[in-house]
């Protein structure tokens, strides 16, 4: 793996790097999935920080909820039922605490249908070496194409260059 | 912290504790010698044997259920496993007329006397100074042998008569025997000791009634109940008889409640069930029960005559009682003029009416007086020998039957031992423990110290037989042959038997078994000993005895005499068909010359310095405190005060508030005599000017439960009698209490005194 | 405050590159009460739960109070966090974290509780629903179970609420070291990158969080609370005990917090992040809760007193004027007579040491609270003959220590491997404002700027 | 031969029963028997004076007095309380175990083994009849030889109660079926019911509408404890009598 990317103090640059990359795409002969943004907070008002912003979470948090609450009150109700003791003068599927449980189970599907969601969709955990770079970490945005065509790079070096990059790195696996 | 600490702490806890105290122990057995076992059982499939309840006078029938089970037995000096038949649990039995099934608190903790740890487990001999406690285990033919030598050494020297024999009354054909020993040996007759003995009230009943005897009350008939401080439903007389007809008197009768009054000066576990209960100053009873019988004869509601004799005993009864109108007795009874007519109208209106009197009233010094004058009111109202009035149990015809006489408690128990005309050698104790129920002022130890020689019977090391020089460990009564002949409790005659119900765990013998070998060692020498006492065994004894009872009409009838016998064993005893009352004993010029004046009692103490009568009573958990050391007992609550484990000072609140004495703090209680200290508990069923406190704890020597727990009240008492009988005054000692300043230790079960607590703030 | 990245990375991972000699004294001290309470527990372990002071009719006592009181402290976090989050409250940057992490260690705590408290801890897994050999399950009509799957459902909930928004920071860990600690926070981190798809699913998951956990603090608060209101005891059975012990959980939890984040102001000397605005925020906060909390118990008096049922007075009484009485007026005092004029007025609220002194007679106040409410209707039930007196013993007091040490001890450690205010979080606030404030400008002429700047 | 068996069984079915007890008040006379006899029968542990004096004694039944009135006007009213198997019992609810549970005769049973001691039902009985084993139980040897076989020892941390004499019922049931006959009233008893000198405990079917107990239910002076709690007990107190409401006074 191979990319090419500036480093950009402020988000005005970033994005302006940003376009220009996009101006270049068809020419140079890479799509949009080969722009690589890297930031370390996230920049959503800012067109650059925008990428993929369809997703299906809140459905399938929704939907988790709704399987926790029905597993759960399956479950619990063929528990009462594969042995069923009276208590206290109760019914044997006791609807009112019941639904309690079915409430808890419905928030535990959702939560951890969430952080499952999340997971996946974040390609989380992922511990292979992919382009990355520390100075992130102090504020910096780093925009960048992975894979550049052959030829592209000088090219693409300018116009990082031009957005007014900090600095342009090449990073090579 | 060693190794073993830090693993069980490191460990989860219980699993491994335990498995460690199982490995403890697995290994004690282990090493174990297994016996063979003397009876085969199916385990897990319960037995059924009779049995007798001797954990007081009344004789109730026992069943005693018996199941297979692992014991670690003493046999032959040795201890070891065995697999044998176990009492489990005691149950009334349901034919015996005494009891018809039930069983009162106390009969079921029998089972704990049997299995007591700390029971005498073999005969010991004193190697210490007297009282240390210090004692060596030798063989019960070395037991005997010393016993038999020095009997028969002190008779050789022509001493006879200073041998004493201690015991409580038995009535049953143990009695017979020691009396039968004791003339052929050439002693004095055995002394009786009991703290709550009731001589006054046979001798009353003597007066009145020609019978030297215990009443029996037909309270399932009664239909009104006036009882003088007699704690009849809890510890007094045949107590579960009592309570059998009490429960009919109140709903046994469709359409019919009887009424039962309570006179009484502090609320007794009895009083606590009446449907009216009536304060009256303590000893002053007698004077109510007169003025009573003044009313209903000034209103010609009864006719004198009706009291026949035992109207003759009150002095003043022919004319009219008019000393004791309602209006001159009511200052000091304590109790309204209108109340008292009251009374005896109701009295005279619901017959049949019966008066019962017993405890505090007769623990005075006119304890007499107001006996008679609660016969002669029973007199009046045509209680006696009537039903729904007092009855007098008839006496089976055995062969033997113990005397009747009066039991010698009375008087000065040391000033008898020590007034013998010859000084006591030897001193033989079964079954009595004055050292611990005897006031101070007697100075029973110290007497007993004095005597060369105490041998004791005892099957627990107790204050008394801590002073033996010999212990001669019986049995247990699950382990022995009983039997017994109820003084009261039924209205026909009874004598009950029964076989062992289980094998004795310890190298012990029954004390009949040991009094006979005695006898027969000593019979080379002293012939009439041998032939005062023929048999081979207690049990050859009892069934002789029991032989003539084929003959009457009974619960039992065989033609055979082994049917007999085992029948009547298996049975628990014999009961006789008819009902009729036996002879009246004749009436002697003594008996006819008798007249008292019912009065006032004195008290011992100035009522400044010791404005508080005090009054011992019998406790329900321990009677007189021979219960003490069973740990079913101890942990019962007590049902007025909720107390376990405690002893403790009963005080009305008011009274505590004025003293500032709160619930728990720690009280000392003075007489003349001595002085005591235990937490306080405010009752509130009891006069501010009384304070009472339950015999049976203050034990210094009772096994493990028992000993150094609480105070004993015994031991402050004053020494002042009921002339007459020389019985023992026990409610006449006026004390001082006064707050110590520390906490008590006061267990209570219960919480708050109230259902409806009406200041929420009470605890 | 206004500071570049660089600055904030350095002072917010500066705890978790120095030690100081105080550190490993205070960890050493706190370890030691902890382990005083294990070894009070490992005592009851042997003796049986008798080595507690509980009895009849005593039978719930100062664990049950622990438990409840501890599970009152997590509603500091999570709930805060969450609401504070879905409201947008600019101010709870710094904050959440801090919160966050009490919530999931005060939890902790309080589940341990119930365990210790069982007569028979070691088969404390009866709890859970699993399939037997006994052929049995737990019974779903206990509240017992109820809190099981509530508390279950919560510790997973506030733990990911905790854990999700740290994966960012513990990458900004990662780069900033060497060696065992890089690979460490490298698989800590799940290989965050911060791509803008990472960064929106993170926010998006966070949003979601938030609004679910809101409920879930609310129900398990509640669940605690129905331990008491499903029995028939006098002083328990109420309807008013949900939101009552949901309220008094918040309360409590705010004023926990407050002593928390002054505690790692001045520790951490993090006196530029937490800001007296931030406990003038919080303050105001726990002056609404300590007034809702006044309310709620005087509405329960006023309903119990007029009412005037026997049982029910009781037990009122008991506290009111009986022997616990100067416990229930210490509460009161601790609850609402100090924290209320401290926190009225803004000039000692905006103090930060004026809010913590009205932060800590509340947290004795709420632990006042619970015990008020488990054990005076237990001595006085139904029966006056069955009434008893209830006495802690030292195993109880020594683990109730120990679980008062445990929490700083745990957050010692806590602050030792995560920065304890959220970094991503706290510079996303300060990039937001400019960004809001600047007007957009055509990205066209930007590029034609720069082109033109010739840079 | 198996076929005629299967055949005989169907034929003999035992009645199903609904066990309760009377209590009469009237009768009760405070003696303590059934607390010394339940001890006996159901080896409850004495738990020695220290954990008593720290409330942990225990005694199925117990005897409730209570005053009324102050000195010398004053009354005693005892109250004998044990477990009263109530039909909707608070305490079974709250188990989360099913150590509390509701069998088919209506009782209300309580299973030892799967105690594991929340104490959660002895908190929600409004009778306090509910008692626990805060210390391992010990019994002095030999007292451990009392022990009935018939009935567990309970260790540390596990909650008892009366059981109505749950093995007197049980071996007399099976007695029963082996005999080939319906039970009959008074054929057995728990161990306080045997006792009781008064006869003030009565037991028997409750379902059987000629049985004592079912007649003493019917009385005018039935009452239940706690009445208003709805948790239906199956003891009935029978209420004291007053003499002067027969005598019209």
């Amino acid at each position: 793996m191979q990319a090419i990317y500036g480093l950009y103090r402020d988000p005005d640059s970033a994005q302006q790097a940003m376009d220009l990359l996009q101006q270049a795409e068809r020419g140079l002969g890479f799509n949009d999935n080969q722009i690589l943004v890297l930031t370390g907070e996230p920049y959503e008002d800012h067109a650059f920080g925008m990428q993929n912003k369809k997703t299906i979470m809140p459905w399938m948090s929704a939907g988790g909820g709704l399987v926790g609450g029905l597993l759960g009150f399956w479950f619990i109700s063929f528990t009462q039922r594969a042995y069923p003791l009276m208590t206290g003068g109760m019914q044997i599927v006791t609807k009112w605490p019941d639904g309690i449980l079915t409430y808890e189970l419905t928030m535990l599907g959702a939560i951890l249908t969430t952080v499952v969601t999340l997971l996946i969709a974040a390609r989380l955990p992922d511990w292979r070496r992919h382009v990355f770079d520390p100075a992130i970490g102090e504020g910096k945005i780093l925009i960048g194409v992975t894979d550049p065509p052959e030829g592209s790079q000088d090219e693409l070096r300018r116009r990082l260059r031009s957005a007014g990059a900090v600095e342009v790195k090449e990073f090579i696996a | 912290m060693d190794r073993r600490t830090f693993l069980k702490l490191s460990s989860l806890g219980g699993a491994t504790a335990a498995l460690s105290a199982c490995d403890k122990s697995g290994k004690l057995r282990g090493q174990m010698i297994r016996f063979i076992p003397e009876e085969r059982l199916v385990p897990g499939v319960a037995i059924w044997k009779t049995s007798l309840c001797r954990q007081c006078c009344s004789g109730c029938g026992l069943e005693v259920r018996v199941m297979e089970g692992e014991a670690v037995v003493t046999r032959h000096g040795q201890r070891g496993l065995m697999q044998m038949g176990l009492a489990k649990k005691l149950e009334g039995n349901p034919e015996h007329p005494v009891n018809r099934g039930k069983l009162c608190a106390r009969g079921h903790a029998g089972l704990q006397v049997t299995y007591n740890p700390d029971r005498i487990r073999f005969p010991l001999r004193r190697t210490g100074p007297r009282g240390s406690g210090q004692y060596r285990q030798v063989g019960w033919d070395e037991a005997v042998t010393e016993l038999s030598t020095r009997l028969g050494s002190i008779s050789s020297q022509g001493k006879a008569g200073s041998v004493a024999f201690l015991t409580r009354a038995l009535r049953d054909q143990r009695g017979v025997l020691v009396q039968r020993f004791l003339a052929a040996y050439g002693a004095p007759p055995a002394v009786r000791f009991e703290f709550f003995d009731d001589a006054v009230l046979r001798r009353a009943n003597y007066l009145s009634f020609g019978r030297y005897q215990l009443p029996t009350f037909d309270l399932a008939r009664a239909n009104y109940v006036i009882s003088f401080g007699a704690d009849f439903l809890s510890t007094w007389n045949s107590v579960v008889a009592q309570n059998r007809g009490y429960g009919a008197m109140r709903q046994g009768r469709p359409g019919l409640r009887g009424k039962f009054v309570q006179v009484e000066a502090r609320m007794s576990p009895t009083g606590a069930n009446a449907d009216e209960w009536v304060y009256a100053k303590p000893g002053s009873e007698g004077l109510l029960a007169v003025s009573l019988a003044q009313v209903m004869l000034s209103e010609r509601l009864r006719p004198a005559e009706a009291a026949r004799e035992a109207g003759a005993r009150i002095e003043g009864w022919t004319q009219g009682l008019s000393d004791y109108s309602p209006e001159k007795v009511q200052d000091q009874t304590g109790v309204a003029a209108a109340r008292i007519r009251r009374l005896a109208r109701e009295l005279a209106a619901h017959r049949p009416a019966v008066a019962i009197v017993a405890g505090v009233p007769l623990a005075q010094t006119n304890g007499l007086a107001n006996a008679l004058a609660v016969n002669a009111l029973n007199a009046l109202l045509d209680a006696v020998e009537n039903p729904g009035g007092i009855f007098f149990t008839p006496r089976p015809p055995l062969a033997y039957l113990p005397s009747v006489e009066e039991s010698s408690s009375a008087k000065s128990l040391a000033e008898r031992i020590l007034n013998n005309p010859v000084p006591i050698e030897a001193l033989l104790v079964y079954e009595a423990n004055p050292v611990f129920a005897s006031p101070a002022t007697w100075h029973v130890r110290e007497t007993l110290e004095k005597i060369p020689f105490i041998a004791s019977f005892g099957s627990f090391i107790d204050e008394t037989s801590i002073l033996a020089d010999l212990i001669l460990p019986d049995h247990s009564h699950l382990e022995s042959w009983v039997d017994h002949v109820p003084e009261s409790g039924s209205t026909t005659a009874v004598a009950s038997v029964a076989a062992p119900a289980m094998l004795p765990l310890h190298h012990t013998r029954a004390m009949p078994d040991v009094l006979l070998d005695v006898a027969h060692r000593l019979g080379p020498k002293l012939d009439p000993v041998e032939s005062a006492l023929p048999w081979k065994s207690y049990q050859e004894m009892l069934q002789s005895a029991f032989e003539p009872l084929r003959n009457h009409a009974g619960s039992v009838k065989a033609q055979k005499a082994d049917d007999f016998w085992s029948q009547v064993q298996q049975n628990g005893g014999w009961w006789s068909e008819q009902s009729d009352p036996p002879p009246k004993a004749p009436a002697t010029a003594e008996r006819s010359a008798t007249v008292v004046k019912v009065a006032q009692p004195e008290l011992d103490g100035d009522a400044r310095d010791y404005p508080f009568n005090f009054l011992p009573y019998a406790s329900q958990q321990f009677g007189d405190g021979s219960h003490a050391n069973l740990p079913w007992m101890q942990e019962m609550p007590d049902v007025i005060s909720t107390a376990m484990w405690s002893t403790w000072v009963e005080i009305n609140p008011r009274t505590a508030e004025r003293l500032s004495i709160r619930q728990g703090d720690l009280v000392e209680v003075r007489s003349q005599h001595g002085t005591l200290q235990a937490p306080a508990l405010l009752a509130p069923g009891i006069a501010p000017d009384v304070v009472a406190m339950p015999v049976g704890q203050g034990h210094e020597q009772y096994g493990r439960y028992a000993s150094g727990r609480g105070a004993n009240p015994i031991k402050i008492l004053c020494a002042r009698v009921e002339p007459e009988t020389g019985a023992l005054a026990w409610a006449a000692t006026r004390v001082n209490i006064r707050r110590v300043g520390t906490r008590g230790k006061l267990v209570l079960f219960g919480g708050a005194l109230r259902e409806s607590p009406r200041n929420y703030r009470y605890r | 405050m206004n500071k570049t990245p660089e600055q904030i990375n350095e002072e917010l991972l500066l705890p978790l590159n120095s030690t100081s000699w105080r550190y490993y004294l205070a960890v050493a001290a706190l370890g030691m009460l902890v382990l005083v309470g294990f070894y009070a527990w490992g005592y009851q372990l042997d003796h049986g739960i008798g080595a507690s002071g509980l009895d009849r009719p005593v039978f719930w006592g100062v664990y049950i109070t622990d438990f409840v009181f501890w599970i009152g402290i997590s509603h500091a976090g999570t709930l805060i966090s969450a609401i504070l989050r879905v409201s947008n409250a600019e101010w709870r940057r710094p904050v959440t974290r801090c919160a966050e992490a009490i919530t999931v260690f005060s939890l902790l705590i309080a589940a341990t509780f119930p365990v210790i408290h069982l007569g028979r801890p070691w088969l404390f897994f009866w709890l859970i629903p699993y399939p037997s050999e006994r052929g049995i399950w737990p019974q779903f009509r206990s509240p017992l179970l109820w809190d099981f799957f509530a508390l279950n459902t919560y510790l997973i909930g506030s733990f990911s609420f905790l854990l999700l928004p740290s994966f960012p920071d513990f990458a900004l860990v990662r780069d900033r070291s060497e060696g065992w600690r890089r690979r460490l926070y490298g698989i800590l981190s799940l290989g965050w990158r911060g791509t803008p798809k990472q960064w929106h699913r993170l926010e998006m998951a966070m949003r979601i969080m938030a609004v679910a956990i809101i409920p879930v603090a609310v129900s398990v608060h509640t669940i605690v609370s129905w331990d008491f209101a499903m029995a028939l005891v006098p002083g328990w059975h109420s309807t008013i005990f949900g939101p009552y012990f949901v309220a008094g959980a918040i309360f409590s939890g705010i004023a926990a917090l407050i002593i928390v984040m002054a505690c790692v102001r001045k520790l951490l000397h993090l006196e530029e992040y937490l800001e007296p605005i931030h406990f003038d925020h919080l303050g105001k906060l726990l002056l609404a809760m300590s007034l809702i909390w006044f309310y709620f118990v005087f509405a329960e008096s006023l309903t119990t007193w007029y009412g005037n049922q026997p049982s029910e007075m009781t037990v009122f009484w008991l506290t009111r004027s009986g022997s616990f009485s100067p416990l229930f007026w210490m509460m009161v005092i601790c609850n609402a007579i100090i924290p209320v004029p401290i926190l009225s007025i803004k000039r000692l609220r905006s103090k930060i040491g004026w809010t913590v002194l009205a932060s800590i007679p509340i947290v004795i106040g709420m632990w006042l609270e619970r015990f008020l409410i488990v054990v005076p209707s237990l001595e006085q039930n139904r029966l006056p003959y069955a009434y008893g007196t209830y006495t802690p013993s030292w195993v109880e007091i020594g683990i109730t220590v120990a679980s008062f040490a445990a929490m700083p001890l745990l957050y010692l450690l806590f602050v030792k491997a995560v920065p304890i205010i959220s970094i991503w979080e706290l510079k996303l606030g300060q990039h937001e404002k400019p960004a809001e404030v600047a007007a957009p400008v055509p990205a066209e002429e930007i590029v034609q700027g720069a082109t033109a700047s010739g840079r | 031969m198996a076929p005629a068996k299967e055949q005989n069984q169907k034929a003999f079915r035992l009645k199903r029963r609904n066990w309760g007890m009377a209590v009469d008040e009237d009768r009760c006379t405070g003696c303590e028997a059934c607390v010394v006899a339940c001890h006996a029968e159901n080896n409850i542990a004495t738990v020695g004076e220290e954990q008593a004096a720290r409330g942990r004694a225990m005694h199925w039944i117990r005897i409730e007095r209570y005053y009324e009135g102050t000195f010398p006007d004053i009354k005693v009213k005892y109250q004998p309380v044990l477990c009263q198997q109530c039909d909707n019992a608070p305490c079974e609810a709250v188990c989360p175990t099913y150590a509390s549970y509701h069998n088919a005769e209506g009782l209300n049973a309580q299973i030892y083994n799967r105690c594991i001691g929340t104490r959660y039902c002895a908190n929600a009985c409004p009778y306090e009849d509910r008692y626990f084993n805060f210390v391992n139980p010990a019994w002095d040897e030999p007292l451990n030889l009392q022990l009935n076989p018939d009935v567990s020892v309970r260790s540390v941390g596990i909650m008892e109660k009366c059981t109505f004499c749950i093995q007197r019922i049980r071996a007399a049931e099976i007695n029963a079926e082996k005999e080939k006959r319906q039970l009959k009233d008074g054929e057995f008893n728990p161990a306080c019911v045997q006792s009781c000198p008064t006869e003030a405990l009565v037991f028997g079917d409750l379902d059987d509408p000629e049985s004592r107990v079912s007649r003493l239910a019917k009385s005018n002076r039935a009452a239940k404890l706690l009445p208003d709690l709805g948790t239906k007990p199956k003891v009935t107190y029978l209420r004291r009598g007053s003499w002067y409401d027969e005598q019209n006074t």
